[in-house]
């Protein structure tokens, strides 16, 4: 298949609202996904994620908005009419047809000729490597064949944009890594603009060229993985996407390149003022466990450094690192990861240590102390 | 429009069964009762009146025929459900890959017409029969011994006839039991008796009720048993009805006694399906 | 024939009828809809007996070549194997008449319940002749106008041929709808082999020796006439209170746990299988059964005496093939065919000469001889008739007393 | 993993093994009861009988009512009468069915618990109440009763049976693949008839052969809605009064054959669908 010659849509969602009943599963979002971009929507399951799909496929009606699939409204549009397919969650393989007739059956629906229909179903068999099983029936395959048969059942009709629900949660962890660099692969090599729905932050970040995280069938904040995991926008984003201590404290000061905050326990830090883009006076700031550099005695941190004083508690060896649990000054718990490079042997529970950080790793949310406290 | 589709497609769907069951059963049945109020004879013609006291002259003459129908009904059910039970209960975990061959087995009988099976049993159970006759002869039985025209050849008849029908129901629950909870059960210091008491049987209840509504309300209502396998004193509801309409042309009669038998079995229905659900009903009912 | 003559030529009457025949209006339909069934039951639906002038109703009817009959189970003559019947296939070989024989009739209320809704709402049966027992159904049928005054000059036979015991009864003056297909008794038979003991009298009915073993009619009218007779009350002249002593009886005998069951014609096949041991019974079933191989079986009339009953032949109101009904009587009125069939069915027979034809050409004594399928003056002087209703009460009167004894 | 703890466990408990023989012995048991009427009725077809009915001794074996099988000619239409209604009444009780099925499997309506009862009371209404009150009406709407009447009733009492069988299988079937199949193309029209029709095409099936048994085996609805038409069960049933001809029981061991044939090639027709 000469895939990069097929052309690139971009999807545009403007003030997207669906309700059922009372209950509003999408709130009013709007998003922008650029031609040929592996775009993730990453949240908790509940979050709309999966009915803003169904929305794109056509599978639900929006109750206002608008959906633009390369410039053209699409909203309205049952979904045999859009040029749109999806893996589904289930695969939903015909189960009545072999693989080959599965495959086909986009194609026989558009009524191409016999020929055609022949030559691109095994050019994409072949694309997914299942060329031999094409006289089988799908109960016949295992998960991760069956997950290709759908990917083929889809890509084949060449849509302009193509739907992943949740594809891989079905399979075990081996195939799932395996799977999501084919899935990769593929999408490099035709270039189609992906849109894969998961609640797995991890496949996420591995996969998406950028990613929306949602909440409450609002979109939290949209961005590269790096962007969205480095500086997260909100609480939410930032303990949804991996670990993350988040201590409460007041901003003392702030000018264009530094903002200093007061902790609750009275220790001073330093952040870049690009991090902090909320202008209250209370904020959270948030460090990820693995910025921390643990500091024991009477070494010191690098100058410039964060630093706070914490007690060390029951630790949890995974191979590559330790994982402690710590006790800051004001009671509050920390999560910190110690690569095992340097310490021949795990701090005792009860070590009082300093943990310090490099600034620049250091980013900010919105806090309102009025709320009761989440953590 | 595609919106307005989508709602009105389960009414479009469900129009022509609603129309053709609104048609050959409601309304029918709404008449039945209509009939059941008219005064009248057969000669010149009957009027509709508000005339309650056929209800009244239905149940106190055959309140007996009532009370024995209910009692044939509750037999008969209790009896098969005892015999269906076990029976269901091991297909569903000891037959194995051939379940559904013994399942063929069970329903073996509906291929030979009802008449016939009943007609049979009056063959086994005959006097000078087979089993009977030489009994009588070698003096292991008195010589005035008889099963047929007693109120226990009714029942054994009714028995028989839903000895599949309960089956099935029961088979359907019994096989979806996890049989890990067993195993679970035995684990946490449960004997089989135990486990069977504490796990199988209240898992399986659904099936029983749903088995026992359906085989109660059928028998309660047959009259062909009764009329092969029966004698005097064995007259159900179903025979009386039939007489009423075929014999003595007492249609008033016939109807108040169907729609009151109607009546009754109705509230048991309804009494199970606020206790179960409709669905699971229909789902055992399969 | 005719009672009120209508003036004006057919196509007048049509038109009458058009008037005064219902259709299936839709106001019609929603009174059913709305909840009663009784638009066919009521009288504003007219019958089909609007016919009055019964002679130009014959006279407009044409020949056919076929006819529907409805007769009793093992009521004709049959040979082989099947429903071949020798008796029909001479009928159609001389008259090119077919004809549809049916086995439909088990017993005569519920065949009446089955086509008086039909008759009431002026449809045709789909018979075009019926057999009916002289009861209150034949009585019912005749006062409702449900059957056709039969053109008696197509049935030359019947004046020549037909048995006193059958002309001009009392239940149908002049035979101006019926025409007898048999007669019989209804008497006791017995297995002597499960009796043990000879069986002489009604009394035997209740012998508590016979516990469990003892057949009785389920058709109230059979079942009221042999108790009325046990008690030497003479059923056609009783009265209700005599009714109310048949039933006490009846009752006693029920409550005992004499009976086996009210039975219809199964009677037959229980006293065959042995069920029952002694049963009320009509002659010519045990005359077949004797035939057959249950030579055991005994028929009796008892010293208190014995009923005798009519089945006759009669034209319901719509037939199609009236004038193919009528060939057939006539047929049937001749000592040849009465001949052939009498001696399969062994009942009395309507046509005393039938017996020579038995007697010589068939040659089988046995029947020919019989009294009971030819009855002597004596014989017939123990008989009895049925009480004849005189109205609908008094027939609901009898069902009232004798109804719940079968029934409870 | 599960039978390392299993085995020795099944092994450990003797009484349970004495209670399977027992279930088993048991099972074996009834199921003999169950098919001893129908042993019966196929020995006493080859019994002899001289005078046309079937005799309760043992006179001798003969082929002689297979040889005049369908000598009673009211007794072979009656059958043919029988096989029209049940195959006629099953098909259009499952044309009727199915939409119904889909709707009460796939859509949440006003009325759908009315639906239900209405179905279950179909189901469970005792066939005398069905038949006398289908009488009523056709004399309420002056319908000559025949075949039409009886067509008409089995549809009745069938339909119910219908929906409740297509259901089950409409309620196992995923809704994703009707998602898939319009994702891919298809309209509702042709999504119906490409995945969702031939996945409950068995049930379809299953669902034709239970009214057709259904409607076949129908005696007592049929006595009251019948007139003068006569169906195989009516016709054994008044023959009963009198004695039975062996014709009955010979056409009868034909209708049970020819039964346990067509569902044993539904069923191997199925097994192969379900593993090819």
């Amino acid at each position: 298949m000469n895939a990069t010659s097929l052309p690139r849509h971009d999807v545009r969602l403007e003030n997207v609202m669906k309700q059922f009943g009372p209950w509003v599963a999408v709130n009013n979002i709007s998003l922008t996904i650029n031609g040929g971009e592996f775009f993730s929507l990453l949240g908790p399951s509940g979050c709309g994620k999966s009915t803003t799909l169904s929305m794109i496929g056509g599978f639900e009606t929006p109750n206002s908005g608008g959906i633009y699939l390369g410039g053209e409204d699409v909203s309205r549009l049952p979904p045999y009419k859009r040029d749109v397919n999806t893996v589904f969650q289930s695969y939903a393989l015909f189960p009545h047809l072999d693989i080959f007739e599965n495959v086909a059956f986009g194609l026989r629906r558009k009524g191409l000729p016999k020929a055609e229909i022949q030559n691109r179903t095994h050019e994409m068999l072949n694309l997914v490597d299942l060329t031999n099983f094409a006289k089988r029936k799908p109960g016949q395959l295992s998960g991760g064949q069956q997950q290709r048969v759908a990917l083929a059942r889809a890509l084949v009709n060449r849509p302009k944009l193509l739907l992943l629900d949740e594809p891989l949660g079905a399979l075990d962890l081996k195939l799932r890594k395996q799977m999501q660099f084919e899935l990769k692969r593929i999408q490099n090599e035709i270039g189609i603009t992906f849109l894969f729905v998961t609640h797995d932050q991890e496949e996420a970040m591995a996969m998406s060229d950028r990613l929306a995280v949602m909440s409450r069938g609002q979109i939290e904040q949209v961005g590269t993985p790096a962007e969205v995991y480095d500086h997260p926008a909100t609480e939410f984003v930032a303990s949804f996407l991996g670990a993350s201590n988040l201590i409460p404290g007041e901003v003392t000061a702030r000018d264009d390149d530094i903002t200093s905050v007061k902790l609750e326990d009275g220790a001073m830090v330093k952040l870049p003022s690009t991090a902090l883009k909320i202008y209250g006076k209370s904020v959270k700031i948030g460090v990820r466990p693995e910025k921390f550099q643990i500091i024991t005695g009477t070494e010191t941190p690098e100058p410039g450094w964060n630093e706070i004083e914490a007690i060390s508690g029951v630790s949890v060896y995974l191979g590559v690192s330790h994982q402690y649990v710590m006790t800051s000054r004001s009671g509050r718990q920390l999560s910190v990861y110690e690569q095992n490079s340097g310490r021949d042997s795990p701090l005792a529970p009860g070590t009082t240590v300093r943990l310090a950080w490099n600034p620049a790793h250091t980013f900010a949310v919105a806090y309102d102390p009025t709320k009761a406290d989440g953590e | 429009m595609r919106r307005l589709r989508g709602k009105l497609s389960p009414y479009l769907l469900s129009l022509p069964s609603w129309v053709y069951l609104l048609m050959f059963f409601l309304i029918p049945l709404g008449s039945m009762l209509g009939m059941a109020l008219a005064t009248g004879d057969p000669l010149d013609g009957y009027t509709m009146s508000d005339n309650f006291q056929e209800f009244v002259d239905a149940f106190t003459n055959y309140q007996d025929t009532f009370y024995r129908s209910f009692w044939y009904g509750t037999a008969s059910t209790v009896a098969t459900l005892l015999l269906a039970y076990p029976v269901a209960y091991w297909i569903a975990f000891h037959a194995g890959r051939y379940k559904s061959s013994f399942l063929f087995l069970i329903m073996l009988p509906f291929f030979v017409s009802f008449v016939i099976r009943v007609e049979a049993w009056q063959f086994i159970l005959a006097d000078e029969g087979f089993i009977f006759g030489p009994l009588k002869s070698i003096g292991l039985l008195p010589q005035n011994f008889h099963v047929l025209s007693t109120q226990w050849a009714v029942i054994g008849g009714l028995v028989y006839n839903s000895f599949a029908y309960y089956v099935l129901p029961l088979y359907v629950v019994l096989e979806k039991i996890d049989r890990r909870l067993v195993r679970a059960a035995n684990d946490l210091y449960a004997s089989p008796p135990t486990a069977f008491v504490k796990i199988v049987l209240p898992l399986s209840a659904p099936g029983v009720f749903a088995g026992f509504l359906l085989v109660f309300v059928t028998n309660v209502g047959d009259f062909v048993n009764a009329d092969i396998l029966g004698g005097p004193g064995t007259y159900m509801i179903g025979n009386v009805i039939q007489d009423a309409f075929f014999v003595n042309q007492d249609y008033p009669m016939a109807a108040a006694l169907s729609s009151m038998l109607m009546l009754m079995l109705m509230i048991a229905i309804l009494l199970y399906s606020k206790a179960f659900g409709t669905d699971a009903i229909q789902e055992y009912a399969a | 024939m005719s009672e009120d003559e209508l003036p004006g030529n057919s196509s007048q009457q049509a038109f009458l009828r058009g008037l005064t025949q219902p259709r299936l209006t839709r106001q019609n339909f929603l009174r059913g809809a709305a909840g009663t069934a009784l638009a066919a039951l009521t009288p504003q639906i007219s019958r089909a007996a609007t016919v009055t002038d019964w002679n130009a109703w014959w006279a407009a009817q044409k020949p056919s070549d076929q006819f529907v009959f409805a007769n009793w189970p093992y009521y004709i003559d049959v040979q082989g194997n099947g429903s071949d019947h020798p008796s029909i296939d001479a009928f159609t070989k001389q008259t090119g008449i077919k004809v549809k024989y049916m086995e439909v009739i088990q017993n005569n209320a519920p065949f009446y319940a089955q086509i008086a809704p039909v008759l009431k709402s002026g449809q045709p049966t789909g018979y075009d002749m019926i057999v009916m027992t002289n009861h209150w159904e034949l009585t019912e049928l005749i006062l409702q106008k449900w059957l056709v005054p039969l053109w008696k000059e197509k049935v030359p036979n019947f004046a020549k041929y037909a048995s006193p015991s059958v002309v001009s009864p009392a239940y149908d003056p002049g035979n101006k709808y019926t025409m007898a297909w048999q007669s019989g008794f209804t008497g006791i038979a017995y297995n002597p082999k499960l009796t043990k003991r000879e069986i002489t009298s009604f009394e035997d009915l209740w012998d508590p020796a016979f516990a469990g073993h003892v057949g009785m009619f389920n058709d109230n009218t059979e079942l009221g006439s042999a108790a009325l007779l046990k008690l030497g009350i003479d059923p056609a002249t009783s009265t209700p209170e005599d009714w109310h002593k048949a039933a006490a009886t009846l009752r006693d005998q029920k409550d005992k746990g004499l009976v086996r069951q009210y039975y219809d014609q199964s009677y037959i096949n229980a006293l065959q299988n042995g069920d029952i041991w002694i049963t009320q019974a009509w002659s010519g079933d045990i005359y077949q059964a004797n035939s057959k191989g249950y030579k055991d079986l005994k028929f009796v009339v008892p010293k208190e005496g014995i009923m005798m009953w009519h089945d006759n032949m009669a034209i319901p109101v719509g037939a199609k093939n009236p004038l193919s009904a009528l060939a057939w009587m006539n047929y049937y009125y001749t000592p040849e065919a009465a001949g052939i069939i009498e001696d399969y069915i062994n009942y009395i027979c309507p046509v005393p000469a039938a017996k020579d034809y038995i007697l010589n050409v068939i040659k089988d004594p046995a029947v020919a001889n019989s009294p009971l399928v030819f009855p002597s003056d004596t014989d017939l002087k123990k008989t009895h008739d049925f009480y004849a209703f005189k109205s609908y009460a008094e027939f609901q009167k009898w069902n009232s007393i004798f109804n719940p004894i079968i029934q409870a | 993993m599960s039978s390392v703890t299993t085995l020795p466990a099944t092994k450990a408990y003797s009484p349970s093994r004495v209670g399977e023989r027992l279930l088993s012995f048991f099972t074996w048991a009834m199921i003999a009861y169950n098919m001893l009427p129908i042993a019966v009725m196929v020995v006493f077809s080859f019994n002899t009988a001289p005078n046309g009915h079937v005799a309760l001794k043992w006179l001798g074996f003969t082929l002689d009512s297979y040889k005049h099988a369908f000598a009673i000619q009211d007794l072979t239409g009656a059958l043919g009468n029988s096989l029209e209604v049940a195959a006629g009444s099953a098909l259009i009780s499952v044309i009727l069915g199915t939409p119904l099925a889909l709707a009460l499997a796939r859509y949440k309506f006003w009325g759908k618990t009315l639906t239900d009862i209405v179905i279950f009371a179909d189901i469970a209404a005792p066939a005398v109440v069905v038949g006398a009150s289908l009488l009523a009406l056709f004399l309420t709407l002056n319908l000559p009763r025949g075949l039409l009447t009886i067509f008409i009733a089995h549809v009745a009492f069938n339909v119910a049976f219908a929906v409740v069988v297509i259901r089950a299988r409409v309620s196992g079937l995923d809704r994703a693949l009707d998602r898939a199949a319009a994702d891919l193309g298809a309209t509702p029209w042709v999504a119906f008839w490409t995945v969702v029709f031939p996945l409950i095409l068995p049930g379809i099936i299953g669902a034709w052969l239970l009214c057709f048994m259904l409607s076949i085996d129908d005696l007592i609805i049929t006595t009251f809605v019948a007139g003068q038409t006569l169906t195989f069960p009516l016709w054994v049933y008044g023959a009963t009064k009198i004695g039975t001809p062996p014709q009955v029981f010979v056409l009868s061991t034909f209708v049970f054959i020819g039964g346990v044939l067509l569902a044993l090639a539904n069923a191997a027709l199925s097994r192969k669908r379900e593993s090819a």
